[in-house]
């Protein structure tokens, strides 16, 4: 709970950070739905649970600022400013996608919004946000690069060369560690003798801090700190937000299965991060319960015309699209 | 080996897999298998169920998402006398554990003058049809053949699996096992008990005498669906399974070019550098006068595995594509 | 184009490409270089001198031992707006690094259906011959070729060098660009200024009718020598650089299997999977009726590359391995 | 300087260390020498300097734990007990080294020693050490692994993966770090934003302790602690050793050319830690000046021995050896 620092924090911020996590927790349970119902081919990832980090970090970066994102990215695509129909239509390998069909769930990005791209390596996506931030720096034009990546990607070399590499060349880059416990099936203490991915950061040598990441203030706060740090010259900062995955691994069964206990799922969705905030925001008087439902239901109108659009777009050509976007050819 | 209709077990390609690794768990104390998920939960495609709870936590190992680390536990281990299993989830996940497959691994014998053995198996899924996209279906079969010191074996069918997986495991030297991820339901007779398949054997799948087809994993069931097709045209094709790729049972194949004169390709990767281009490049050399047409490859085209099914399926060859093949090279004229 | 002898500049093939290079860097300020000891130190083999004293330790940087940071550093700058060049200081480490090559640089532009635009330029020296052993002398190329989304680029001589690097600098795909590094002293005309050779063409280094030669790198000066033996012998071979190995320019070697009728391919990887298999395996698809010999292959033995220079000698494949490999395919009788 | 806990360490040890020290130095200057007289063919690393870390380190162990190296290796193999006419002979490529002229000094070994190999690859080594340190634990034989590495390789993902995974399966190993202040040409910290690679050692959960590394009773030490504690079932730990090498990344050229200062390098030479290691017996009567010179010579004849021995070894043939040890046949 981050009720002092909330008193600073503007009515518009705080609408902001509920209306990335609650865009982010309707699109996710429609997908979920979609895919249970085979609609969606392939695996799907699901953020929910999890849409304070994604929120909470993006809210504290510029519209071009870039990010970075894992095989769990409609979350982070959603919190920088993705939208519903293309999005839709990408699950569903529809040419009207993001990525016309071609990248799916998990190549999901729009350069153009600053997402480098869904990444169905683990690990993978941070060397590249390591590279934005180096052009960002190269360039000097004050922006700020962030890596969302999980607890269990912080076991493999990718990250570890990247976040030496970023250290080193003191870049604007913020790492944003969701630490939900566990790397597809196995708990993260069967796999790191640590329990803190925070204390890696002191390996590389820069700040490493600790937050709930159930509550979207307290992210936000300390992503406006090591996104300013960032911004100014100061180099890079790690956030390590303790959150949890309300559905399995990939798709909606639930709840503990064979590798969670179901109580310990039970006790991390009753710190649901988008319930948590609408109780402050109500205590505090911001947003009334009837304005938060009116937001959901508007939110979940979109939903709804997404998936119209996404069903009724045309699928990719297989003679004219198979071969196209694999070279940009010389202009 | 003729086995009745009431003798034949019937299970399923991913259960023989399992099957397999219990009984040769069971066998061999050195054995032991690690990898990321393989453990408690059993693997990603419940490849490995139940082993982890019948030979413990120090014999069926969850490891750290580390590849490069999993291979060279394998390696270490194996080095020092023990007999490891260890698992890439994904195929495509060769390309963060390259350097300790091909250039650790697979060197450390010839490196060291003789002395290493190195009785180590590398598991993985390959191969495309699941919507799993550009970094989730990949085969990569002809980075690994490029590289002396490993074999590389891909079995089509239940039976195969479980034969080539015991000579795998009991082989001396590092070896790759694909299992193909779009079979892992389908069902063929398995014999209880540990086998041993050669590698380094084809298996001629259906003998014929108009055309050869080579085809590999998953194409090998597509194959013989075209088979079936093609007979229907009163076209006779012979099929070979070459089951390992490196090493490759040149032999039987040249056989069979000197018997069709005519040869069909076809794998799931991209055609360019593929497999195919190294077996058509060996045919030629070998039968050249055989040959009535040119040996013709049928591949994936030249792109990344797209995701939409509508792609995915007019990318991965099929039964329809090597029907398509085959006719293409006996229509040719001479 | 006739150059006099006066007008010709000679310097070395790592000379050529350092001013290239330069010249590059003066030319766009959205280039820069990043890699290990590329820096302060001017590189391994002192290919980047002087660099960064020009143009500083922003625009010639010295990264941390971690390929796979390099790679990525070169993708992610390049897919927001800069032209990277990232030094892989030996082939070999593509295995460290293969994922970002093969599976996030190369696929990237698929996967987002066409967004982004990567002009990115990998460096790095393959080949054998200085005695360095199993992992620092490898020829990986028939991986890369097998990577749809890349470009694949190994200059034989000082001159294509500097016209290929450019091109690949400029281009708005990922390309890899191979220094071969036993050729790094060898010399050759060099204009000053910035020159494109386009990417995919390749060059008839010898016009000749009996046979026809395509070498790769190192190898195309060593079929030269092969040549001037053989023509003393009174055969009179073509020689063909494809120069650029992805994509790859069949036209030229078609038109000349048509001419000579015969080809032998020469490259310093191991034969099994080398990229020879894939020339070959098109050439007999488009010129099947052509050949009056088998297409012939001359490359390393299925063995990593030994240490010992009495070894490494009999390995690399040589003017008089491919002076023999010429014989062999014209004393077959048809 | 460990003078205290020298006088608990017995005369036996302290000749042992001396010993593989003025081992590993002359055998090193030697391979130099025929080197930069191209008797030895290919690149040469050489261990120079260093010396007290490969002796401190496997006077720690028993002759059958296993250590892992790197291309820095010939140092590791004499301290594991890597005898002379075999080295010497594989830097020459002969059919008599330790790989039938195959491997060279970049991955010279000898596995009954418990040498898994010099190694290319930086940072490659430490997997395959985990791997055996597994197989140690795995067996219940009580043997330890010991992982040799550079400061300069603790940036790439292979030794990441390696240190998070031998701690997270609570392996019997020990990290030994060879911080020679380098990565060939470029110094560490333009490379790492940390100064003490120790520090790395708390990402993984391990602890970390930095020795001198130039005082081989204090590299002992820190060994034999960390040793201990592997053997005992207690898990890995790292040592840092703060150490230099003398010679160039390769060969010999000298003294700090483009990238170091000829002062640095004339500073750490000061410390030479045979010299002073050799003073400080001298001191406590352990050993006498003349003593000493009498082992130096003896080596030094052993040596010339190997070089005679070496250079009358045949070379490997190439139609009878190239094909040979690439698989293993079925017995
Ligand atoms: C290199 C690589 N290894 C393994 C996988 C398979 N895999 C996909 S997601 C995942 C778990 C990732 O865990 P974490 O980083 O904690 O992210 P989370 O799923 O918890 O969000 C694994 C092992 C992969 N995609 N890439
Ligand atoms: C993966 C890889 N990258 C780069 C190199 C080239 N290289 C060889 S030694 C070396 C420096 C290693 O530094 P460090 O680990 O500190 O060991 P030192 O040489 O100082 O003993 C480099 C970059 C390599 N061999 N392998
Ligand atoms: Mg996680
Ligand atoms: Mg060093």
């Amino acid at each position: 709970m981050a009720t002092k620092e909330q008193t600073k924090i503007s009515k518009e911020v705080l609408f902001d950070l509920h209306r990335r996590m609650v865009r982010i927790r309707l699109l996710e349970e429609a997908a979920g739905q979609l895919a249970s119902e085979a609609r969606i081919p392939g695996f799907i990832h699901l953020y929910v649970g999890e849409e304070a980090v994604a929120a909470g970090g993006c809210v504290a970066l510029k519209d071009e600022d870039q990010i970075s994102s894992t095989h769990r990215g409609h979350g982070h695509l959603v919190a920088k400013g993705g939208e519903f129909k293309p999005m839709m239509a990408e699950f569903m390998g529809k040419a009207t996608g993001y990525c016309k069909g071609k990248g799916g769930s998990m190549h999901i990005s729009d350069l153009d919004l600053g997402m480098l791209g869904a990444n169905g390596i683990v690990g993978a996506g941070v060397p590249i946000a390591v590279g934005a931030a180096f052009a960002n720096k190269y360039k000097n034009n004050g922006l700020v690069t962030m890596a969302f990546f999980g607890d269990g990607s912080t076991n493999i070399g990718a990250f570890h060369e990247a976040a030496n590499m970023a250290c080193a060349l003191h870049l604007p880059i913020v790492f944003m560690c969701e630490n939900n416990e566990y790397a597809e099936y196995t708990a993260r203490e069967r796999v790191m003798a640590i329990t803190d991915v925070a204390d890696r950061a002191a390996a590389y040598g820069m700040p490493g801090v600790i937050v709930d990441g159930m509550d979207v203030v307290a992210v936000y706060e300390a992503a406006r700190v090591a996104v300013a740090r960032a911004r100014n010259g100061e180099g890079p900062s790690m956030i390590e937000c303790k959150t949890y995955r309300f559905y399995d691994h990939a798709g909606v069964s639930g709840l503990g299965r064979t590798y969670r206990s179901d109580e310990e799922v039970q006790e991390w969705m009753d710190r649901d991060p988008i319930k948590l905030f609408e109780a402050q925001l109500a205590k505090a008087k911001v947003m009334s319960e009837e304005e938060a439902k009116e937001i959901h239901a508007g939110i979940q109108a979109e939903i709804d015309e997404a998936i119209e659009f996404a069903e009724n777009s045309p699928l990719p050509d297989p003679e004219a699209d198979m071969l196209t976007d694999v070279y940009t050819e010389a202009s | 080996m003729a086995v009745t209709e009431t003798e034949q077990r019937i299970i399923r390609y991913n259960d023989a897999f399992n099957e397999t690794l219990a009984e040769l768990l069971r066998e061999d104390p050195d054995i032991f298998i690690a990898g990321e998920d393989v453990g408690r939960y059993g693997g990603v495609f419940q490849s490995f169920a139940g082993l982890n709870a019948e030979f413990g936590d120090e014999r069926v190992v969850d490891t750290p998402i580390a590849e490069q680390a999993i291979i060279g536990l394998g390696i270490g281990a194996a080095a020092v006398g023990l007999r490891p299993i260890v698992d890439l989830m994904f195929m495509d996940f060769v390309m963060v554990s390259m350097d300790q497959i091909a250039n650790q691994a697979a060197k450390m014998k010839y490196m060291f003058g003789g002395k290493a053995k190195l009785p180590l198996t590398i598991t993985t899924t390959g191969g495309a049809g699941l919507g799993a996209a550009a970094q989730h279906s990949q085969s990569l079969e002809a980075w690994l053949i490029h590289v002396p010191g490993l074999k590389v074996v891909y079995p089509s069918n239940p039976y195969d699996l479980k034969g080539l997986l015991v000579s795998c495991v009991r082989d001396d030297n590092p070896t790759i096992f694909t299992l193909h991820k779009a079979m892992l339901g389908s069902k063929g007779h398995v014999p209880e008990g540990l086998y041993e398949i050669p590698l380094g054997e084809a298996n001629i799948v259906r003998e014929g005498s108009d055309a050869t087809v080579i085809a590999i994993g998953k194409m090998v069931p597509e194959a013989e669906k075209a088979a079936a097709t093609l007979a229907e045209e009163g076209i006779d094709i012979e099929i070979i399974d070459p089951r390992t790729l490196l090493p490759f049972d040149m032999d039987t194949v040249i056989q069979s070019a000197k018997k069709t004169n005519r040869i069909v390709i076809v794998h799931e990767a991209v055609k360019n550098g593929g497999i195919g281009a190294e077996i058509s490049a060996q045919i030629q050399e070998q039968a050249f006068d055989y040959l009535d047409a040119p040996v013709t490859r049928v591949a994936a085209p030249f792109a990344p595995v797209p995701f939409s099914p509508a792609l995915e399926q007019a990318y991965v060859p099929n039964a329809e594509s090597i029907a398509k093949g085959v006719r293409d090279v006996l229509h040719r004229n001479i």
